[in-house]
């Protein structure tokens, strides 16, 4: 198959990642960039759970082999499939982007509520959040 | 049978998210913040309404019902809750409806804007 | 390769993507800011419905709760305090990035070009450890969310880490914006909210509503989405409806600085406490199985949480319940505590009528 | 190591759980600083915690150089499913260094913080110092790659925020501390995009396994551009030349005990972060020296000699300080870059050293401006008299960092160039030596602003800084001294580093 659909995830990952890089850098608004970090940062996770995904999986919480969802699951595959990936007959996705994941986004939160901390104390020290202002504010003061 | 609820239970879900589509349009289309509001919280209401019982129908009576009757009352309780803080909010702000029978209002209570625009807040 | 169920997901899955794109992309081009933070809470919002495509439940529950929830607020809040104009944009500010912008995506390119295609069931991503986590699960651990056995057992120490990066914000927070309204605010004349009576009456019904469920999501990580980190998210959201219907001098009246503070370092102890009790039974750190002695574990009724299947393992089940209810404390008090900071700093009480 | 064995008798019991309690305690350690009541129990818990975690290490070091590698497997499960410490030679001394400069930093903090920091935030600030220790100690000894990025953002985002609370000195801080949130995000997403092209070509975040696995694989390039992200991520909090532009503002803008523990341990875990994923994740002789060779040496070389002169033309003592310090990551990773057992002995011989030396100097800094605020070299002029105890303590570092002899200093110059001499690298040797000079003129030129220069007319007199900051300043400037003269410690660790890593052949 054709690279552009047997990667699509990834690149429309890439893409996605590379806006919010771009809106981070783009800007000297203090608050438009902290919503970059946070754009490339969710992103970023979004790659990982790319990697996790199995083709006909499911969420990797044990269903019984033998319950009507299980049977439903696996009328959908191939069985042989279901034999050599499945795990006791159902196939699921991989579970450790998920967790790797769910650290990743929790860490994006602190970073983005202590930036913000900071971007507000800025305000309220120098009366703007634009970075050129700031610059300009700074390049007044003595010692520079 | 299975394929009926099938359906069924499908078409609900399709007429919930229509409505709820309908009521993003009327949020762009319409003129003031009091109609907006009002498009807003109706079909959010309504095509929730419309798609969980949808999904009720397409699950079949299980704990997911019981689930999915906790999610409706939730919605009915903070959407209508919402809204009315919302425009309680623009009001306050200062915001004049543009249509319909309060335009007879807007003459008469020039000097009652109350604190309008007090700070700018984040109103459009 | 399977079936129509497959390649219907698939669509699913490129329309969802194209669209965060479209989004991503507005949120670059947008010059209001508001405009930005919103588009922002419906990136995570259409991300956790990608993620639920994806079959990461437990990634798409935590993603609606803290992108589309906690981010939104907090940005909406530093907005608010520091009342910006509109973004000014500037062409030649652009250029570097673009390049930089450019650069960095080709490489990226160049780099999955070496990964497997998407949804391999054979890819080494997908073959090795991650595999082995879904056959040793029932097992090693016995309960049947492997998410929630991978994160708070086999991987236990990287939630820990990560429960300390969430007090290390709080202490941020608390340490650049203090907590609650400052002391030179005056007590506003007018009890807050006196006249929105619907609110007043809704919180009063939501606030026990939103406890309760904060518990559920917190019990029922063991067998489904949920857990101590979105429990705990859930859970402060009582504390701040309450602060933004009655006012923040009620809230901090109620849970006062020093309370929350303690709560938060309390359940980063609690989590590590596990960990030194496995150690003082003789085991590694956070090594559950240790966690009760033998004498003690033979004790427990194997009927305790009803499905005997899973009675083996007394020491894992009360081990990750017990992180868990770590998590949630430190998660819920460090988001009070964010979001009194932030409040606290407003020249108007939030709570009062506007 | 029969030293520290006649010193410490630690329980066995204690010994065995000595990994995990290296970590585990700073960050009981912070919870307990958070819920004490004043600033004075606040900061007897961050001493009694820093002195415990300083303990462990040693048991560590004693341990490592029985068995050559320690591993704890966390929560009882085998490596490749759980998460394991494994610490080498370089993570037990780079744990030694960091827990000593932590006790060093902590004694420090007793009086130096009371004029930098209101007193109602003390056990705030003490509860994220210590978090800074965890998230440092966890990142050398963790054995796992997204567990390390986990430590990275413990120690990270305790750190943004204390360079931020330098704003009641200075305001200047918090655009500096903004800054450096962005760049170190931006670089720890970096490490977290790279691991994960690793973890999607080889299934495993384990480091061991991971290594084994990428021998197998060959080259592939998933496998390599995730290399370049991680070295680029880590890059930025390592202050690898162009990406350095945060440091010099959080160096100048922090409280000085902030300035202190920054400059000993922070860049130098995120080196010892690289050291590990070239030489040990990727195979020796591999890409990964390859690409540390073509694209990491030319930047440190020109680090050591742009980032020099640009200390030179610096009016502030502590932004020379901090250009120096890029300018001196520019010399270690030069030696690492060689590649070779002398070369990253040498390295890491210096990361000491420069740990060391810059520590003093910025706790020289921090003990002169508790009596006047200094900042600029002018304000500076004739301290030297002023304040005798802490103005030698600072001249003692300033000789180390020019590479005196009989400092570490020296010893590190010349190891290093006796590193590349070995490796054929003579272009290394050049960079060196006009590093050296240059590090020579500013140094130079606080020394005469200190001792040989007249107070301004109309500035205040300085007094000598208390007690509880004179000891563990002249403490930190004794060590300089004292493995200037006898190196036996620091020169077996590190060479038991270097042979860790690349084996003794080469």
């Amino acid at each position: 198959m054709n690279f552009v659909v047997t990667h699509f995830n990834y690149l429309a990952v890439i893409v996605l990642m590379m806006t919010g890089l771009y809106v981070l850098f783009a800007t000297g608004n203090l608050i438009k960039r902290m919503i970059g970090l946070a754009l490339f940062q969710t992103s970023t996770a979004l790659l990982y759970i790319s990697l996790g995904k199995v083709a006909g999986g499911t969420a990797a919480i044990k269903i019984y082999p033998d319950s009507p969802e299980a049977q439903a699951l696996a009328a959908q595959l191939d069985p042989a499939y279901v034999a050599q990936f499945g795990v006791s007959g159902v196939v699921y996705s991989n579970p450790l982007p998920h967790v790797l994941i769910l650290t990743a986004i929790v860490v994006g939160v602190a970073t983005l509520a202590v930036g913000l901390s900071i971007a507000v104390r800025i305000r309220e020290a120098y009366g703007t959040i634009e970075a050129d202002e700031i610059e300009a504010v700074r390049a007044r003061e003595p010692g520079e | 049978m299975a394929d009926a609820t099938h359906w069924i239970g499908g078409g609900l879900v399709v007429a919930g998210t229509l409505l709820t589509l309908l009521g993003g349009v009327g949020v762009v289309r319409f003129p003031d913040v009091y109609t907006r509001i009002h498009a807003a919280s109706l079909t959010d209401t309504g095509g929730a309404t419309l798609v969980l019982i949808g999904l009720g129908i397409l699950s079949g009576f299980t704990l997911e019902t019981l689930k999915l009757a906790f999610v409706w009352a939730f919605v009915m309780l903070t959407t209508p809750a919402a809204a009315n803080a919302l425009a309680n909010a623009a009001f306050s702000a200062g915001h004049k409806p543009r249509i319909g029978a309060f335009q007879i209002m807007k003459g008469e209570s020039s000097e009652g804007a109350g604190p309008a625009q007090r700070d700018g807040g984040v109103a459009p | 390769m399977n079936a129509i169920a497959l390649e219907a997901s698939f669509a699913l899955n490129v329309a969802l993507l194209l669209m965060l794109v479209a989004i991503a992309a507005a949120i670059a081009w947008t010059r209001s800011l508001v405009a930005a933070i919103l588009l922002m809470g419906v990136y995570s919002l259409a991300s956790a419905v990608w993620l639920v495509v994806m079959d990461a439940a437990d990634v798409a529950f935590t993603e609606a709760v803290v992108g589309a929830g906690v981010s939104t607020v907090v940005l909406l809040g530093a907005t608010l305090l520091v009342r910006p104009g509109p973004v000014r944009v500037d062409w030649r500010r652009a250029i570097a990035p673009a390049v930089l912008v450019v650069g960095v995506g080709a490489l990226l390119v160049l780099a999955v070009s070496g990964l497997a295609s998407f949804g391999d069931p054979s890819s080494p991503a997908n073959a090795h450890v991650g595999r082995s986590y879904l056959v040793e699960t029932p097992n090693d651990i016995g309960i049947p969310n492997v998410v929630t056995a991978v994160l708070a057992s086999y991987r236990g120490f990287d939630t820990l880490g990560e429960t300390v990066v969430v007090f290390a914000a709080g202490i941020g927070v608390a340490l650049m914006l203090g907590f609650g309204p400052r002391s030179s605010l005056p007590q506003p004349p007018v009890q807050p909210g006196e006249h929105h009576v619907v609110l007043r009456v809704t919180a009063r019904l939501l606030i026990p509503l939103i406890i309760l469920f904060a518990f559920y999501v917190l019990f029922h990580g063991d067998l489904g989405a949920g857990g101590g980190f979105q429990a705990g998210v859930i859970l402060a959201v009582a504390p701040i409806l309450h602060a933004l219907v009655f006012g923040l001098h009620a809230t901090t009246a109620a849970i006062p600085a020093g309370f929350v503070r303690g709560v938060a370092a309390l359940g980063v102890l609690v989590f590590a406490g596990v960990g030194v009790v496995c150690m003082a039974n003789g085991g590694g750190f956070l090594d559950y199985d240790r966690l009760f002695m033998p004498r003690v574990e033979a004790m427990i009724p194997p009927g305790l949480l009803g499905d005997p299947t899973y009675s083996h393992n007394w020491g894992q089940h009360f081990g990750i319940l017990l992180v868990e209810v770590g998590v949630l404390l430190t998660v819920s008090s460090t988001m009070v505590t964010i979001f009194c900071g932030f409040a606290g700093r407003a020249t108007h009480d939030v709570g009062s009528a506007r | 190591m029969t030293l520290f064995e006649a010193i410490y008798v630690t329980p066995p019991a204690l010994t065995a759980q000595a990994p995990i309690l290296v970590v585990a305690g700073p960050l009981i350690g912070a919870s307990a600083a958070a819920l004490s009541p004043g600033a004075r129990t606040a900061w007897m818990v961050s001493v009694l915690t820093a002195a415990f975690a300083l303990w462990m290490s040693v048991a560590v070091v004693t341990e490592v150089a029985r068995e050559g590698v320690v591993d704890y497997a966390l929560g009882g499960f085998a490596p490749p499913l759980g998460i394991a410490l494994r610490i080498d030679a370089l993570g037990a001394t780079m744990a030694l260094l960091i827990a000593s400069v932590g006790l060093l930093g902590a004694l420090y903090s007793g009086h130096a913080l009371s004029s930098e920091v209101y007193p109602g935030k003390h056990g705030l600030f003490q509860a994220g110092y210590l978090l800074c220790l965890a998230g440092f100690l966890g990142l050398v000894f963790t054995g796992d790659a997204f567990n390390a990025f986990v430590f990275l953002e413990v120690s990270s985002i305790g750190t943004y925020a204390l360079v931020a609370v330098g704003e009641a000195r200075d305001r200047r801080a918090l655009p500096a501390a903004f800054n450096y949130l962005i760049f170190g995000t931006v670089g720890a997403t970096f490490y977290v995009l790279g691991v994960g092209f690793l973890y999607g070509a080889t299934g495993t975040l384990n480091l061991v396994d991971m290594s084994v696995r990428l021998a197998a694989l060959g080259d592939n390039f998933a496998v390599q551009a995730g290399l370049a992200f991680i070295v680029a991520g880590l890059g930025v909090k390592a202050a690898i030349f162009p990406l350095h532009g945060w440091l010099p503002g959080a160096y100048a803008g922090a409280p000085s005990l902030v300035s202190v523990f920054l400059a000993a341990t922070a860049t130098k875990s995120a080196i010892y972060l690289i050291v590990r994923f070239v030489f040990d994740v990727f195979p020796t002789g591999g890409f990964g020296q390859t690409f540390l060779a073509l694209m990491v040496a030319p930047l440190a070389a020109a680090a050591a000699i742009v980032c020099s002169v640009q200390a030179i033309f610096e009016k502030e003592v502590r932004r020379i300080l901090a250009f120096s310090s890029v300018a001196q990551v520019g010399f270690i990773m030069l030696g690492i870059s060689l590649a070779t057992t002398g070369g990253l002995s040498a390295g890491v011989f210096y990361l000491v050293a420069h740990a060391l030396m810059k520590g003093a100097l910025f706790m020289g800094v921090g003990a002169l401006a508790i009596s006047v605020k200094a900042r600029t070299v002018e304000e500076f002029y004739g301290l030297g008299r002023e304040a005798p105890w802490s103005a030698a303590a600072f001249a003692v570092g300033a000789a180390s960092l020019a590479g005196v002899p009989l400092t570490m200093g020296f010893l590190a110059k010349w190891s290093l160039i006796a590193g590349a001499l070995e490796a054929g690298a003579l272009w290394v040797v050049a960079t060196l030596a006009v590093g050296s000079l240059l590090t020579l003129v500013y140094v130079g030129r606080l020394l005469e602003a200190m001792f040989f220069r007249v107070p301004l007319p109309g500035a205040t007199r300085a007094h000598e800084a208390p007690f509880g900051v004179l000891v563990p300043l002249l403490v930190m400037a004794g060590l300089s001294v004292w493995f200037g003269v006898d190196s036996s410690l620091p020169e077996s660790l590190s060479r038991a580093s270097a042979t860790g890593l690349i084996g003794s052949a080469r």
